[in-house]
């Protein structure tokens, strides 16, 4: 198992470097700079120039990559060229928390929601609640985050007054769990609802197949209750499956809630990519990117973890 | 002789009572199994009339899309106005249908290259197999593994937001699950003994794809499609948030929807949002739905 | 001897687009203490169906028992709740399937699987049944149990994973063991290791059996009495000497006739016309008519009844039925 | 037609070039596993494992053994749709072993057709019988349009098939007749040699020996010559008129039916014999069966010496150390066994 | 064996959730006290009508601050809070006249040459730190921009001063290169940055100093006391602020970045203070003030939005053509449809709020028929379709604007609609910010026509962006030149009189009018939302925070 991770994690190296390339491609075939952002009427050309010169943002482009790669290497992933000063890791560690934070609570609550969902669903495969089941999931997946968060901001915070319009917590407040937990519901549902569909639908479909199979025949004679031969015997098959779709949703992690974060005014690090890339901020997005990538590594290491724990079958 | 060939026929109906008289073809058994699925046959119905409403916009519509009436701002629906108007006093019910034919060309061409990328390279590397499947599936790796929001943006900023550019953008973001999806039926498709028993016939490699493996990976890819039809709509309208969508004044649903996600208009006219948010649920709804019901109809195992 | 299972004119009925599907037409049975009776036929002759309906375990909606009685230890099977029947599942009545590769749940250890029947059925405490797991894994023929008891199914061969089925339907020493082709995956070589294994435990316990399998050389190997089964009904009952000394039914004769020997040459194999019809599609009349060398006009028009001759046996056919019903 | 029976074709095809249509000498096929850091190849599975005998025109070699003895894999690897990873296979007089996938087309393909065990699987749904019958066909340009009707109605009247079903799709047919479709299939290209894989053993008893005589009658019609592949010990018998008994990948016995089922040498051979199973017949005695201990091994790591003497009976201490030699006991009954 | 996978996930959660705790614990350590009502005040139940301390104000924005330091950040919700934390030499009244009151020169003088000023500061000015500011701060931060190592964006600012020098403890001197009527206005304004903490970093490093993101030390009426990046930053009143305390306690700058949730957050109370109301959404606020306990206080903009006409396109090389598209638009309709009203049509490049404004040019008003006359004398003639051409080419125009601004993808869709009518076609193309200011990027250009907005200046000149010399490098990019603009502009900047300087620039902007290099189309008027009991609240069109330490929130 050691061995394992231990050579997964140097498969994905190149991996992580054809990310970096292809991503430093496309940001840099992205017309503008980072000094776009600093226009200013009375700002003169050489002025930029020394600003460009300084971050060494005229020299080709493989040179930049390899200065940037250099430094990564070493764990520096630079400063900001636009919060000029901070360091890139700074502004990613100050976020990463609340992004960690709203898209566990979020998975969780989708997974939470879903997978009872899809199990009864495959227990009652085209009954009414089935159908209403599937309308509903649907309904999650096709509206869009930034109309469905400002549509419950404004019932729900600015009409009823039950939640808090936005951030992570109350300003000018001490800290309270209650408080924390109270900003995270809006957000978090309208996460949710998104992955709430895919979830149902593979689960649903999963746990049909996992119905099918021999060995619930087996538990069924062996004169356990339904509900016995589900839970015991259904479940932990019916979830390898979808393992590989937490590891597929994993990659969204960063990106996926730049909108419902921009919305709920969540500093997270969905609208530090957005915003680093509308401005160019070329090393916070090569670090994002990075960061992102670590993630896919990481998510689909643990998926292979979760695997070899829901089924003993795989062994590493 | 068709006298002696029917009477052999007797007997063998006889003798195999599951024998239809009249012989099934493919497309009969697919009806008969896709319309025994009604969520699927009613998705179809509706995005068939969404369909066509759009198709036959210039006709059905009462209004010129771009046609401005700025005394007429924001009207609820009315005889005039069916579906009421938006901020500069056009009328939503006009702009939806033409919408329609943004929104489902996007969907539909986006989907189309997706596919052509997809299948092609799930293709090749799913029936190569060795080095060339691990060079194309690190490929794929590397572009599933960028968050796409950051490559909707770069990418639609280095080629301009028109709608030719837009439908390249989206093939070239999502064909990625499509090349998986294909290499994975290509790769268990390969082994079947009716590709081996043509490969002892001597049959040639492009032809064992085109005319044994594809047919038969058909089923997977066209759901596929079709949920990725839905997907690519929504991601239109994200990209529309973001102003990077189709470009005024051409409506698209997902620019309608945002720009009635505005604090004045969901509070003063709260049934444009509505109007233009329903049209993308049901087609996403329809979509997945057809997908469903078409992966009963096309799964070669149910057939058999 | 009595009767342990009786069952009485079962009918199971598949319902498709409001159509009912007779998968299992009126089936008669009987299985006495201690006795292996063997149901015969290929595929589509409603054999399984039999027996899943008297596990109850009949996919419902679309199945369901129209009719008939199962008389199991004097109760009627068919009229228990589902409550009362899963006391007996697995208890008094237990059951091995055909693909030991899949009737085992693969994420559950060996050891848990028999163990969970012994805490259900027998309440034992986790320890006792544990000891129990352990005993019924030896009693099957593991001299490693104790290791084994821990391992997953994967790690295990299709010989192994059939004798742990087998630990674990006679865990609770039922009354009755209903085997569904438990050789019939397995390569000769291990079908012989099985085969010897079931023999044995059913001397040793006093089990019935009923055994349902397509190949009759098993038959001959395990069974006291055998039932031929044909498109959902019986055709053909009798001892087993009785009936490979002289089969009586068209069909039995036909199916024995298309078997190749091991010991002598024929030049050419006998073989039945035609192909079994599936259960939407059974001909009226006899069953069997459009497929018998035999058939005659009654045959095409007239169900034929099961009617009991040499006193022992019985078949459902017209060149021996009216001859002994008149009687 | 005259009944030509192998040793008539022997007889008469012995003073040509070689009466065998089809040497086997020490044929390999390893398939590789990998593992560990860089995926390396650590090991291999063993899966034909130095195989050797001919086959005589117009004869048919039955070859059984358990699940995984190989005996799959021999046949497909005969047929090249698995690359051998030694040995020769001499058709025809002409080593198609390395022969590269062009000339195999162009020459040999052909000529060799294969009869597959899955007859849902084997038939591609999406396909009516016309075209499944008609693309071998097309494929070595035989035939002109016009012509290759006839021939495919000729066809499926030799397989007992009503022509008028030329437009349906597998699905509509139950597993004997595509059983049969397959066997039209195969014939369709006119071979000399059919490497039946299982053809009967996903079939129901009573459809089993419709296509055993089926098979039986084809092989006079056209002259065939067949390589029949099965675990069932009867219908080999049945069928072939020699025999080779499979066990881990190597040969273990290979005899004349006769010699073969009546005095078996080898003690896999023996075992395998006892463990079937037989109608009782009146009088005639139950035979000793022999059971046999525990499982197959694995192939990717078969026992030292003879790979059978951890379940044999008759096994001895030289039986673990040694490979016994494969060799001709009795005339045409060769045996790989140190009893002997 | 199904445990861990319970014990994994749930794992997660409580390390994502104490990940989380951590930065919000943080900052209760950070903040002095919990403040729990943001308005009113409990200290003083004073019953008479003056000014009440206490109280927190939570300013919305829906852009981000980049750093404290005036010398190097660049965008308006950074320049909003060094405004709070940094006080300059100079600044402007409400009337955008140039004053030293509130500000820290004392006294003000300029030599007969207009080449020396001489500036005297207050004495009692303090940096947060308790340090005293004197001559030596003043000093050391007017040669950072000195510096050739200097690398910030303002050096354009300063380059007209030839030295900056100590007279005493109290006293600076600058010298100028050559004369310049807006050196007080544009080079004066800048916050003063403490000597004895940044004296001894290389200049070339002060831009990622840290003193500019964590530790910002000010003169100014607040005390930077917390950046949460992404979320807000707060200040505290600097209680020796030399011109007094201010009376309220501390002031927030809430981030929000989707302009729809900020309004949001308006009415439902969580924001007190927001300056960049849409104009479209203006009824919308005022129809929930009075619920909310707000008011809005409005004034024009110092701003005004145009299209602009890239010159080097033949199409638009002739002023004929550019004036009869002005005549073309209906920039009434342009305000009232997508202002809601809010707004006043444009003619110049300057504010009526400008004491150089000049009201009497040429205007261009809306006359369809008089357009099409005008282009027909050009040689445009109405196509096929009804689109003009000249020399078989149609008048087609591709206006683009940037992406995220709603008002101007508005215009675009009006101007479309309205110059249809004399037979122009409009494709709007919205960019991407970044790829719009890339567009128009000295030498590359690629653009015919653009709806933007300038910001401008206290000080009236325009040479900026209409000077021929700023088309190779600066921001004149339509390329418009005319000599006779170039020469009054060079003259107006080195005119002392305020009058005759006025009187140029009238002639300036009466020339620009009459070319029209661009279609001014409005000045827009601005909305700020407030509390209803914020009192001392004086609007200015610059400064969304001018005078904040005289704001105080008055006890219901």
């Amino acid at each position: 198992m050691v061995s394992y991770i231990f050579r997964r994690t140097l498969m994905a190296i190149p991996l992580l470097l054809g990310i970096t390339i292809l991503s430093f491609a496309i940001i840099k075939a992205a017309p503008g700079g980072p000094v776009a952002m600093l226009m200013d009427p009375k700002m003169k050309a050489s002025d930029r120039e020394k600003f460009e010169e300084k971050y060494g943002l005229n020299d080709p482009v493989y040179v930049q990559y390899f200065k940037w790669l250099g430094n990564m290497a070493k764990g520096d992933f630079g400063e900001s060229l636009i919060k000029r000063g901070t360091p890139v890791s700074e502004l990613i560690l100050n976020r990463l928390p609340n992004t960690l934070l709203l898209m566990t609570v979020s998975f969780l609550l989708a997974v939470l929601i879903a997978i009872p969902i899809g199990i009864y669903s495959a227990m009652r495969p085209y009954s009414p609640l089935d159908y209403t089941f599937t309308v509903g999931s649907f309904l999650g997946v096709a509206t869009p985050n930034f109309w469905f968060g400002l549509i419950l901001i404004m019932f729900f915070s600015v009409t009823l007054g039950w939640f808090p319009t936005g951030g992570v917590a109350t300003l000018n407040a001490p800290f309270s769990l209650w408080d924390r937990i109270h900003h995270l519901i809006l957000p978090a549902l309208v996460l949710a609802t998104a992955d709430l569909a895919a979830l149902t639908r593979y689960t649903r479909s999963s746990m049909l197949d996992v119905l099918k199979q021999d060995y619930i025949r087996t538990a069924k004679s062996k004169g356990f209750k339904e509900k016995k031969v589900v839970i015991k015997h259904g479940i932990r098959n019916g979830m390898i499956p979808i393992i590989t779709l937490f590891g597929l949703m994993l990659p969204s992690f960063i990106g996926g809630a730049a909108i419902t974060e921009k919305v709920f005014a969540w500093p997270g690090l969905g609208q530090l990519f957005i915003d680093s890339a509308f401005q160019r901020d070329y090393p916070v997005i090569m670090a994002l990117t990075v960061i992102s990538a670590v993630f896919v590594v990481i998510g689909n290491l643990l998926a292979d973890i979760l695997y070899a724990i829901f089924d003993p079958r795989i062994e590493y | 002789m068709s006298q002696i060939n029917m009477e052999v026929s007797q007997k063998d109906l006889q003798l195999n009572p599951n024998l239809k008289s009249k012989p099934d073809t493919l497309t009969r058994i697919f009806f008969q199994k896709f319309t025994k699925n009604k969520l699927a046959v009613i998705g179809s119905i509706v995005l068939f009339i969404i369909i066509m409403s759009a198709v036959l916009a210039p006709w059905i519509a009462p209004y010129k899309f771009e046609d401005i009436n700025l005394l007429d701002k924001l009207k609820p629906p009315s005889k005039e106005y069916w579906l009421g108007t938006d901020r500069y006093g056009r009328d939503i019910f006009t702009r939806l249908l033409y919408g329609g034919r943004i929104s489902l060309l996007v969907g539909f061409c986006s989907v189309a290259g997706a596919l052509i990328i997809g299948v092609s390279v799930g293709a090749v590397a799913g029936y190569f197999g060795g080095i060339v499947d691990a060079i194309l599936m690190r490929l794929v790796d590397i572009v599933i593994s960028i968050p796409s929001i950051f490559l909707l943006i770069t990418v639609v900023t280095i080629f301009k937001p028109s709608v030719a550019n837009l439908i390249l953008i989206f093939a070239l973001i999502s064909w990625t699950s499509t090349a998986r999806l294909v290499r994975g039926e290509f790769l268990s498709l390969r082994t079947r003994e009716f590709v081996l028993a043509s490969k002892t016939i001597g049959t040639k490699s492009y032809k064992i794809i085109f005319s044994h493996i594809l047919p038969n990976a058909m089923g997977p890819i066209i759901v596929s499609a079709t949920l990725l039809v839905g997907s690519v709509i929504l991601s239109e309208a994200a990209l529309s948030y973001l102003g990077l969508g189709i470009q005024p004044p051409t409506p698209s649903w997902g620019n309608m929807l945002e720009d009635a996600q505005n604090y004045t208009v969901m509070l003063k006219a709260p049934w444009y949002p509505f109007f233009p948010g329903l049209l993308i649920l049901l087609t996403v709804l329809c979509f997945n739905f057809i997908g469903d019901g078409l992966r009963d109809a096309l799964d070669p195992k149910t057939i058999e | 001897m009595t009767a342990l299972l009786e069952v009485k004119n079962l009918k199971t009925y598949f319902k498709k687009k409001k159509v009912n599907i007779p998968a299992v037409d009126g089936v008669d049975l009987k299985i006495n203490k201690g006795e292996t009776v063997a149901l015969v036929g290929e595929s589509g002759s409603g054999k399984s169906i039999t027996s899943l309906s008297i596990m109850r375990l009949i996919p419902s909606p679309p199945g369901e028992i129209v009719d008939g009685e199962i008389l199991f230890d004097g109760k009627d099977i068919v009229k228990l709740t589902e409550n009362d029947m899963c006391k007996i599942r697995g208890n008094d009545i237990s059951m091995i399937f055909q693909e030991p590769m899949t009737s085992l749940n693969p994420v559950l250890t060996i050891g848990e699987q028999i163990i969970e029947v012994l805490m259900y059925h027998q309440k034992m405490s986790k320890s006792t049944a544990r000891n129990r797991a352990i005993e019924m894994l030896e009693l099957v023929g593991f001299s490693r149990a104790k290791a084994l008891i821990d391992d997953y199914p994967h790690r295990l061969s299709g010989g192994m994973r059939q004798r742990v089925m087998i630990a674990i339907a006679m865990s609770c020493n039922p009354k009755l063991l209903i085997a569904d082709e438990p050789t019939t995956a397995l390569d000769v070589t291990i079908q012989a290791q099985i085969l010897d294994l079931m023999k044995d435990l059913s001397k040793k316990s006093d089990t019935s059996i009923l055994i349902i399998t397509h190949d009759l050389g098993v038959v001959s190997e395990v069974a006291d009495r055998v039932v031929v089964m044909y498109c959902g009904q019986v055709v053909e009952e009798a001892s087993v000497d009785d009936l490979f000394d002289e089969p009586l039914h068209p069909y039995t004769t036909g199916l024995m006739g298309s078997i190749p020997s091991l010991d002598g040459d024929v030049e050419r194999l006998y073989s039945i016309e035609g192909t079994v019809p599936p259960p939407e599609h059974f001909p009226v009349g006899c069953r069997f008519a459009p497929r018998c060398p035999h058939a005659f006009d009654r045959c095409r028009n007239e169900d034929p009844s099961l009617i009991t001759i040499k006193g022992s046996r019985s078949v459902r056919c017209f060149l021996h039925g009216d001859k002994e019903a008149t009687l | 037609m005259s009944v030509t029976t192998a040793e008539g074709m022997n007889e008469q095809a012995y003073k040509k070039e070689s009466d065998y249509i089809l040497e086997v000498k020490d044929l390999k096929k390893h398939f590789p596993i990998k593992a560990g850091f860089l995926q390396k190849t650590v090991g291999s599975i063993k899966a034909v494992d130095g195989l050797s005998f001919n086959v005589k025109r117009g004869e048919t070699i039955g070859i059984v053994g358990e699940s995984g003895c190989g005996k799959s894999t021999a046949g497909r690897t005969l047929i090249r749709l698995y690359e051998p990873t030694s040995g020769e296979i001499i058709f025809k007089g002409r080593n198609i072993a390395k022969m590269s996938e062009g000339e195999l087309r162009r020459s040999v393909r052909k000529d060799i057709q294969m009869i597959f065990q899955d007859p849902y699987a084997s038939l591609n749904p999406r396909k009516t019988l016309k075209a499944i019958l008609t693309e071998p066909m097309i494929t070595h340009s035989l035939y002109r349009p016009r012509e290759r009707m006839e021939k495919l109605n000729e066809l499926l009247e030799k397989v007992g098939f009503n022509p008028l079903f030329i437009n349906r799709y597998p699905h509509e047919f139950s597993g004997g007749q595509r059983q049969r479709i397959g066997i039209a299939r195969a014939l369709a290209l006119n071979p000399d040699l059919i490497i039946a894989d299982e053809p009967v053993s996903a079939l129901d008893v009573s459809i089993q020996a419709q296509i055993i005589n089926l098979m039986e009658d084809l092989q006079e019609d056209f002259r065939l010559t067949y390589v029949f592949i099965s675990h069932d010990l009867s219908v080999v018998r049945h069928i072939s008129d020699r025999v080779g008994v499979m066990y881990l990948g190597k040969m273990m016995e290979f005899a004349s039916k006769k010699d073969l089922y009546e005095d078996p040498l080898h003690p896999y051979t023996q075992a395998l014999m006892s463990a079937v199973p037989v109608p009782k017949k009146k009088g005639v005695q139950a035979r000793e069966r022999i059971i046999l201990k525990g499982d197959l091994p694995s192939p990717a790591n078969p026992p030292q010496g003879c790979v059978f003497h951890t379940r044999c009976p008759a096994a001895t201490e030289i039986c673990s150390q040694m490979v016994p030699e494969y060799k001709e006991l009795k005339k045409d009954h060769f045996v790989a066994c140190h009893l002997y | 064996m199904k445990k861990p996978a319970w014990l994994l996930l749930s794992l997660m959660l409580v390390l994502s959730m104490f990940l989380a705790a951590c930065s919000g614990g943080g900052k209760t350590n950070t903040t002095e006290s919990p403040k729990g009502e943001t308005k009113g005040t409990e200290k003083e139940e004073t019953k008479n009508e003056g000014p009440v301390q206490g109280g927190d104000l939570v300013i919305g924005s829906t852009g981000a601050p980049t750093m404290f330091n005036p010398l190097y950040s660049n965008d308006a919700s950074s320049s909003d809070i060094e405004d709070m934390i940094f006080s300059q030499l100079m600044g402007s009244d409400i009337g955008l006249n140039t004053v030293k009151e509130g500000n820290l020169a004392e006294t003000y003088e300029a030599s007969e040459d207009g080449l020396e000023f001489t500036i005297k500061i207050v004495e009692n000015a303090k940096f947060h730190d308790g340090e005293p500011l004197d001559a030596d701060d003043v000093v050391f931060t007017y040669n950072i921009p000195l510096s050739p190592d200097y690398d910030g964006v303002r050096k354009s600012y300063f380059e007209n001063i030839e030295k900056v020098e100590k007279i005493d403890q109290y006293t600076v001197k600058f010298t100028l290169k050559q004369v310049d009527a807006q050196f007080p206005v544009v080079s004066l304004g800048f916050g003063i940055l403490p000597e004895h903490i940044l004296k001894d970093v290389p200049i070339a490093d002060l831009g990622e100093h840290e003193f500019n993101t964590k530790n910002p030390i000010g003169s100014g009426p607040f005390k930077f006391s917390e950046w949460k990046d992404g979320e807000y930053v707060k200040v505290v009143a600097n209680d020796d602020y030399f011109d007094g305390r201010p009376y309220l306690d501390s002031v927030t700058y809430k981030l929000v970045p989707d302009a729809n949730a900020i309004l949001a957050q308006l009415q439902a109370g969580d924001i007190d203070y927001y300056a960049g109301i849409p104009q479209p959404d203006v009824p919308t606020v005022e129809s929930y003030a009075d619920a909310a306990g707000l008011r809005l206080e409005s004034g024009l903009a110092l701003s005004y939005t145009y299209l602009a006409f890239n010159q080097r396109d033949d199409k638009f090389k002739d002023k004929k053509v550019r004036q009869a598209i002005t005549h073309a638009i209906d920039r009434k309709a342009i305000v009232e449809h997508v202002m809601a009203g809010l707004g006043e049509v444009a003619h110049v490049p300057e504010s009526p709020l400008s004491w150089a404004y000049n009201p009497d040019v040429p205007k261009f008003e809306y006359d369809v028929e008089k357009a099409k006359k005008m282009l027909e004398e050009e040689g445009w003639k109405p196509g096929a379709d009804g689109i003009l051409e000249k020399d078989g080419k149609k008048f087609s125009v591709e206006v683009k604007t940037n992406q995220g601004n709603k008002v101007r993808e508005d215009i675009v869709v009006i101007l479309q609609k309205q110059l249809k009518e004399v037979g122009i076609e409009i494709k709007p193309q919205i960019v991407e910010f970044s790829s719009l200011i890339a567009d128009i990027d000295p030498g590359v250009w690629n653009f015919e026509a653009i709806v933007l907005g300038w910001s401008l200046g206290i000080d009236p000149d325009p040479s900026g962006i209409f000077h021929t010399k700023e088309i190779e490098k600066g921001l004149n990019f339509t390329g418009y030149s005319n000599p006779e603009i170039d020469v009054l502009m060079d003259e107006q900047l080195k005119e002392l009189d305020k009058n005759k300087r006025k009187e140029m620039i009238g002639k300036i902007q009466a020339l620009l009018a009459e070319d029209q290099p661009y279609t001014f189309l409005y000045y827009p008027k601005e909305f700020r939302a407030m509390p209803k009991n914020l009192e001392g609240y004086e609007f200015h069109p610059k400064a969304q925070m001018y005078n904040i330490h005289k704001w105080w929130l008055k006890p219901e």
